[in-house]
């Protein structure tokens, strides 16, 4: 496991597990967040064209 | 000498003008007219450059406007729903300023011009103690004063009685005897002496 | 020239006949500074300390406070439109709108914040040194503010957002006024705070008024 | 006074052309992403030596660093695509700026809290005034404003510019405001440890540190171009190819 003896070692990460884990665990919360930001933006785009033009459809 | 060419404006989603395009000779009064909300005042705002919300051109003199604005703003006036006119300020106070402003206004005659538009006798009287039509009075002293050839007005009429609104038409016909052109709106039925009105029908734009 | 002149002369006019646009800033400098010793403590020492920070925190807000209406009536009323449809030149106009500004708000400041460094016990060597980086440090502000004023004098809810954008410009003036006063008041050379005021005065009286320009114009034609 | 750009400028100003090209770019961004950002974080939390100072939290620098350095450039791509939005009236070019504000300012808060999780074991308090961080939360103070300033006008095309002038102004403070408070903070603080500032970091610990950094990268190149992508749909949406894109959805 790298430089680290054991998969536990590798979670206590000598006394400062909480603070690394807490930083990435927050990074990949940011990451995720941004990329679901995209996905629901984009989704929420197209729902409302689609209605949109079924409306201007229908007063055509 | 005014040459508008194919103005595309949209606003709200909505298309207002679209190649829409007119020339405006001297001598020429043009009466915009149309509903309320078919572009009159944006139309004005364009013709101006007072908004950047549209696409096409406008050339005074044969020059792009976009290019030569100092040329065109010295041979424009102005007049729009707002007076600009200061409540803390006294009539003469207003139209000193504005003369500052503004060229093509002759600061020698301002009394004289305040006669004119009946407000003799409350030069130095702040203005927010003037009624409403004599706020609007103030603002159109100017026309009074102007001696630039395009006057473009929006609404120049509201709150005035009947004969402000005669003296303002003898007043316009002056200008395009003298050799201006003025562009104007109005719900007012217009009547200047030894001038025909060309009208544009903002409405009847549209469906074409 | 004559043209800032006379535009000057009318601002100043506006402003003197409404008189609560002076003295307002002026009152609300005085009172956010009372409100620390009775927020924090009375105790002289502690005060002392403070003093430079929060005169000029005080002085800082009491400025933000009234840069909203640098273009605010002349927007309403449609003034501005004129201006812009003037053959004038708007960055002269500007100008004299900033200088206006300044007068009520700084220059005043100024002249009044040695009354709170007293009441804060600001020791005596500070006092010079406070009223030079005032007098020095609030232009910037002034300008600064008129750029946040000229963004959202179109918008209905400016109040809040012009503070928003303009605080964090506002930051750099606030340190080397503050610290300067701090140096001042230990006897410590201040000439150095004040250069780099001059120049940050220097660097937005070039700028800034570019910026104002072309955010009236946005606000104007949107 | 205009000047003349080479064709491809021009045709990085039509909003369709913008969006075919990205639809090409996007995966290899995506693919590329993924790859160094898992490669960098395994590496860095594995595999790289601790610090002999400050142990293991020191891994916090993969996350840290890159943040940091995106949010600040993330603000000058921001103002230069506002700029050029304003000077040369291309549409594309606002609507990057725009989608630059959102995704700066998050990576802005990343880098505040890893700082302040940081700065716990570093300093012993989850907050310090440092310089970085003050200059940091300065810069997310900045996006805000930004930010707000673009929501809050009607006229999208006003937002533009308006936000455009509000990032110019930015970023010619910027640099004023990290000196002022380096300034200030030395002038306060006395010594502080200086986290990043380290004698030369051997080239196990600064290698992952560049993968991350690349892959940060082009991570805010996928998110710029996606979030990009929606905003110019959104702004065509009257066009037919926008129409066409929309039924078939």
């Amino acid at each position: 496991m790298g430089h680290f003896a054991s998969f536990s070692d590798f979670l206590q990460m000598g006394k400062h597990g909480l603070y690394v884990w807490l930083s990435y665990g927050i990074g990949l919360i940011v990451i995720i967040y941004n990329i679901w930001s995209v996905y629901w933006d984009r989704r929420q785009f197209f729902r409302q064209a689609k209605r949109r033009l079924k409306r201007e459809k229908r007063s055509v | 000498m005014l040459e508008v060419k194919n103005i595309f404006c949209e606003r709200d989603e909505r298309i207002l003008f679209s190649e829409f395009s007119f020339t405006l000779n001297e001598g020429e009064v043009l009466q915009i007219e149309g509903q309320n909300g078919s572009g009159k005042t944006t139309l004005l705002r364009i013709l101006c450059h007072l908004t950047e919300a549209f696409e096409g051109n406008i050339f005074w003199h044969g020059q792009n406007v976009e290019h030569s604005r100092e040329v065109f703003y010295h041979a424009l006036l102005y007049v729009g729903h707002l007076s600009g006119v200061k409540g803390v300020l006294t009539a003469k106070e207003n139209l000193i300023w504005m003369s500052q402003l503004d060229t093509a206004l002759d600061r020698i005659s301002i009394t004289g011009a305040l006669k004119k538009v009946g407000l003799f006798g409350y030069e130095d009287v702040p203005c927010h103690t003037l009624s409403a039509g004599q706020q609007r009075r103030v603002g159109l002293a100017r026309l009074y004063l102007s001696s630039a050839p395009l006057w473009i007005l929006d609404e120049p009429f509201t709150a005035l009685d009947k004969k402000g609104v005669a003296e303002k038409e003898t007043l316009i016909a002056q200008h395009v005897q003298a050799g201006g052109c003025v562009i104007l709106t109005t719900h007012h039925n217009l009547n200047i002496p030894g001038t025909d009105v060309r009208k544009i029908n903002l409405d009847e734009c549209l469906t074409t | 020239m004559s043209f800032f002149l006379a535009a000057l002369r009318r601002d100043l006019l506006l402003t003197f006949r409404r008189r609560n646009d002076i003295i307002n800033p002026l009152a609300f400098f005085l009172m956010v500074g009372v409100l620390f010793p009775l927020g924090v403590s009375p105790e002289a020492s502690l005060l002392a300390q403070l003093a430079p920070g929060v005169v000029w925190v005080a002085a800082l807000l009491a400025s933000l406070l009234s840069v909203d209406g640098i273009f605010r009536s002349d927007f309403d009323d449609g003034s501005l439109e004129h201006m812009l449809v003037s053959p004038r030149s708007l960055l002269l106009l500007v100008l004299a709108k900033v200088t206006t500004h300044w007068l009520i708000s700084g220059f005043c400041l100024a002249l009044v914040s040695p009354v709170l460094a007293l009441m804060l016990f600001l020791p005596n060597e500070g006092f010079a040194p406070l009223v030079f980086s005032l007098l020095l440090g609030t232009p910037t502000l002034s300008l600064i503010g008129a750029i946040g004023a000229a963004l959202t004098v179109g918008l209905r809810k400016g109040g809040i957002l012009i503070s928003l954008l303009v605080l964090p410009l506002y930051i750099p003036v606030l340190i080397f006024g503050a610290s300067s006063v701090q140096a001042g008041s230990i006897g410590l050379p201040i000439q150095g705070y004040l250069a780099l005021l001059a120049a940050m005065l220097v660097l937005s009286i070039v700028l800034a008024p570019f910026a104002i320009v072309a955010a009236l114009k946005i606000s104007v034609r949107s | 006074m205009k000047i003349k750009f080479p064709k491809w400028f021009y045709q990085l100003a039509s909003p369709r052309w913008f969006y075919d090209i990205t639809s090409k770019l996007l995966p290899w961004f995506a693919i590329a992403a993924l790859l160094l950002m898992v490669i960098g974080s395994v590496w860095g939390l594995a595999f790289a030596p601790a610090d002999y100072q400050q142990g293991n939290s020191f891994r916090i620098i993969y996350i840290h660093v890159p943040t940091a350095i995106l949010a600040q450039s993330c603000y000058m791509l921001m103002a230069i695509a506002g700029g050029i939005g304003l000077i040369w009236k291309i549409k594309v070019a606002h609507v990057i700026a725009k989608s630059c504000a959102p995704i700066g300012a998050s990576m802005a808060v990343l880098a505040l809290v890893t700082g302040a999780i940081w700065g716990k074991p570093t300093w012993g308090a989850w907050w310090v005034w440092d310089a970085r961080l003050t200059s940091m939360l300065v810069l997310f103070f900045l996006y805000i404003g930004v930010i707000a300033l673009t929501s809050a006008f009607e006229h999208i095309a006003s937002g533009d510019k308006a936000a455009a002038v509000l990032a110019l102004v930015g970023i010619v403070n910027i640099p004023i405001i990290k000196y002022s408070v380096e300034w200030w903070n030395t002038l306060h603080q006395g010594a502080t440890f200086k986290v990043t500032e380290k004698p030369a970091m051997p080239s196990e610990m600064w290698i992952p540190l560049l993968i991350m950094i690349i892959g940060f990268y082009c991570f805010f190149a996928v998110l710029l171009m996606s979030r990009a992508r929606t905003e110019v749909l959104r702004r065509e949406s009257k066009t037919d190819w926008v129409k066409l894109l929309v039924e078939r959805y």
